[in-house]
């Protein structure tokens, strides 16, 4: 996986920079799915596309980490701590990849990723605190599902409101901390 | 066209004796009653469906769209606001529908209010609501299984999360709360009996607990353990053919569990099978993604592109299968990719695909062909469907 | 204007059981503006087909009255009854034309248009009454002005929220009702 | 990617210790602090604007979004609810912005509680609310002349629509409403004067209204009809340049109103002018049609078929005017459609144009180019816009 991600990471840098965001989509969905059958784009990007009502205009500009060891656009689903969250991206909504945008409140109980970065091949658990208190943000909505297990596991699950603990159960958007390293590169 | 103010208007419909010009309509068209609201029939068609529709733009904001999928036009009868994660269920003994809800006082802030609010079968007005205490309500992605009724339909289970899990009972008839079933280590609610309910446990077992008369627990007792979290998870929400639960897995295996009681039993697993058209390789993929119409047959939603983290990704296929035979029977191509799908209970089902942009689509479920669209921003996020049963 | 409603009407029934929604409207657009300026179509249309995020949907099958009297498809916003209406059209939300949604409430108080009927040359006083009590229905999204004036002629104005007198102040969607003939056909 | 249980992870947090294989980066990423949330400047940069997003699919979840027009990223700063109609006006002498909005008890339905919302600019946090009693707040389409602030910012004016018009004046420093006029037959609010406003009559008059240190009515005075309603009116939303306001009209005309007090003035109304490349005639067309800049120029959105009833079709142009010299100056053809447009004050001053789609497109307000778009649902149904003074 690693390998291909790296790969993917690259194209996708890459492609960032020419095309828009409608159509990287597209592009990525095509690559993920191969040419021989109808794209399937994952469920809440094409959501994403559809809900804003806006999948029409023009996009949001790229925002890339002034570290290269953090590679990648955080407004984009493909960023590489986006490996298990799901809802509207914080760094698209007033906050950044990991802090909470202005009168929100960080939930303090959230589910747990591990995503592997492509810079420095580690693999980082990241927490996907949800931000509380106001309404749904309605930007960048993502969802990807590696490590994501069903309700019944509840720290792994991405489905879960996880407002939890905060003063309003009203829920924003979602950020990706790290927490620490889950393991080495191989 | 020139203004109009009210008292233009008097005036003019002083004037409204002088000579028509229209010769083919000698009497205009005559004056409407006002006011005047819509109602529903008491009992819906077998073609009709309750839509959760999330509606992810304003999550707080989320309803239940009554959706005729046969009608040339009309398709949407009608809509009941279900607020922040809502879940809702609807009574087959009786004229009402339960949305399981949650206000805040400022709308996005202050005090909550979770209840359960109690729906008009025919006129969709609110006739009642009962008050949960405590702010617990679990709130996720539409999950059919967090609100189920047991005991002939007099009581209603709501899962709770704090993230502590637990499950209240409800009288309906009184429109109380009985009691309250600590869960720990289990989720979601399965009626299993005539009197209880099944959970499903982080350990890969089922517990069934019976309740007593007055809602407390009688009696529990636990499966071994059959589903494998980290290698071949079982979806959450079932396809219910009489008392058999059929789950379907993260790989693409079908696990019925037998709800006659008084205990949850697991059937033999048995796969979906493999296919052409794969990317790597077909597993089910999206929301809602397994079905049954009244026949027992169950439709699978299938994402050609199957892998770790595929789960939620949609499907291009919908399989279909006997459970019973352990058969594949065919694979329905669908014109568009899915998030959901429901089966009608009518004698020739329908097949209505819910797609990422909103739209309904229906299919003739055994011809697999496509009916019709329903479009229009009929819901803005549709996640979970229920067929009139 | 009856002449060229007239034609309107009958053209935009051909049309619309040609084409798609969209294209119809686009057509429409092009229609009114003419093809040598950027087609300008009624911002609340062009919201219509933007808000809701379901622009490259398949659309609303058309309605039509069994009475020939009262022509046109009552799911568009060119129907002749809709002359000043601004809102969800209640004929796409459960509603009829005149009738509102299932547990709606309808407003007593309202706002005042005077509509050409293109079948029989009458004008008639519409009374575009508000249905309240459950959310924004978010179908069939339309603005018309003819004959709206300002908030300080509030009788004759569409940008009110009409959900006045009755137990909610929420909106749903909007009806037209006939009070009654404005004036003959002259 | 393996399947990561907390367990797992406290499994892997042990080996990491292992030698790293990515030579170039020998540490890897440092943990981060939790929680942590964003704050914004004390005083907002010139090239920031408050939108106001009646979001038409849920109105009664609407938003004031803080826009920053100039930045290259991040261009959304922030969000504050802004509930059901709501109505917002921000200081300038203190760090709050108001939002006037409207809640029910059930979302939807239940006991309707009027506030206005006190929110900390720097925050974005609630700092305090005030308590409308009576349920009249008015509720429309975002008219920023429902919401105005006058002496000297220590009183809020909040229009109140039953459909009985009258206007609350309410102490800001008490948090405490002082008392209610009533308007008969008026509408809307513009200050005038150090401690009153005047308001726009149904019969073509304005009425300016003084107030007493106790918000009480001291003195009014009505001018003579100058809002030709039936045949030329007056947008409601006019574009201030020092004290005075500049109403466009639906015919094309501009009218500007000195309201420095103590009474409000008519000046004499001139035309915006005819141009090339109608295809009726052009007329203003939009939601919030003229702006003005810090030069005192007037923006004018303008629609090229220009007829009854075309006054909110938007406008594909916008024309430049010194309202002064009562001279068009230049002629502005826009990219996209637009609904509303707002003038920044910046010195080289940004013009925001609304589209239908609810992006903001940026223009050079000198040069009439496109300096940016503004997208990905920065805004569902922007209507209207407020620069930073």
């Amino acid at each position: 996986m690693a390998s291909f991600d790296k790969f993917a990471e690259k194209m996708t840098r890459g492609v960032a920079r020419k095309t828009s965001r409608r159509s990287l989509l597209t592009w990525l969905g095509g690559a993920i799915t191969g040419a021989a059958v109808i794209p399937v784009l994952p469920v809440s990007r094409a959501m994403a596309a559809g809900t804003g009502g806006h999948s029409g205009t023009a996009g949001i500009p790229p925002q890339i980490s002034s570290n290269p060891q953090d590679p990648g656009d955080n407004t984009q689903c493909d960023y590489w701590r986006y490996c298990a969250i799901d809802g509207f991206l914080c760094s698209c909504c007033g906050g950044k990849v990991n802090v909470c945008p202005p009168g929100t409140e960080m939930s303090p109980i959230t589910w747990i990723g591990t995503c592997n970065n492509p810079a420095d091949g580690r693999a980082y658990i990241i927490s996907y605190n949800d931000c509380c208190g106001k309404s749904s943000c309605g930007r960048c909505l993502c969802n990807r599902n590696e490590g994501d297990r069903p309700i019944v596991r509840p720290q792994a699950n991405n489905d879960v409101n996880w407002c939890l603990g905060t003063e309003s159960s009203v829920y924003s958007c979602s950020t990706a901390v790290i927490l620490g390293v889950a393991s080495e590169a191989k | 066209m020139r203004l109009r103010t009210l008292r233009d208007v008097a005036v003019l419909a002083l004037l409204s004796a002088a000579p028509s010009f229209a010769a083919d309509y000698p009497k205009p068209l005559a004056e409407e009653p006002i006011p005047a609201v819509a109602t529903l029939p008491g009992t819906y068609p077998a073609s009709w469906m309750l839509v959760h529709d999330m509606n992810f733009t304003s999550l707080l904001d989320g309803r239940v769209v009554v959706v005729d999928t046969a009608a040339e036009t009309e398709n949407l009868k009608g809509v009941m606001p279900a607020a922040q994660f809502a879940i809702f269920t609807a009574a087959t003994t009786r004229p009402e529908i339960y949305v399981a809800e949650t206000f805040h006082s400022r709308l996005t802030r202050g005090t909550r209010t979770d209840v359960i609010t109690i729906y008009d079968r025919s006129t969709l007005a609110v006739k009642d609501e009962i008050v949960l205490p405590g702010g617990k309500r679990g709130q996720f992605v539409s999950t059919k299984n967090s609100f189920k009724l047991t005991n002939d339909e007099k009581w209603a289970l709501l899962f709770n999360f704090t993230p502590a899990s637990s499950v209240s009972v409800i009288d309906l008839d009184s429109r109380k709360i009985l009691g309250e079933v600590d869960l720990p280590g289990c989720s979601m609610i399965y009626p299993t009996g005539p009197r209880g309910f099944s959970t499903m446990c982080a350990d890969g077992t089922m517990t069934t607990l019976d309740l007593a008369a007055d809602g407390t627990v009688a009696a529990s007792r636990t499966t071994k353990a059959f589903n494998d979290i980290d290698k071949d998870a079982m979806f959450m929400m079932p396809a219910m053919v009489g008392n058999t639960a059929w789950f379907v897995t993260f790989a693409g295996n079908v696990q019925g569990v037998d709800l006659a009681g008084p205990t949850a039993t697991p059937k033999p697993k048995f796969a979906l099978g493999t296919a052409d058209g794969a990317v790597t390789e077909w597993r089910p993929g999206g929301w809602q993604v397994v079905t049954s119409d009244a026949a027992g047959l169950l439709y699978v939603l299938m994402n050609p592109a199957g892998k770790e983290g595929s789960h939620k990704d949609g499907g291009t296929e919908v399989w279909v299968v006997d459970p019973v035979k352990q058969q594949r029977l065919r694979r329905i191509k669908l014109e568009n990719p899915g998030v959901s799908i429901e089966a009608t209970r009518e004698a020739k089902p329908g097949l209505v695909v819910a797609r990422p942009d909103g739209a309904l689509d229906v299919y003739d479920a055994a011809a697999g062909t496509l009916r019709k669209t329903l479009g229009g921003s009929i819901a803005i996020s549709p996640f979970t469907m229920s067929a009139v049963q």
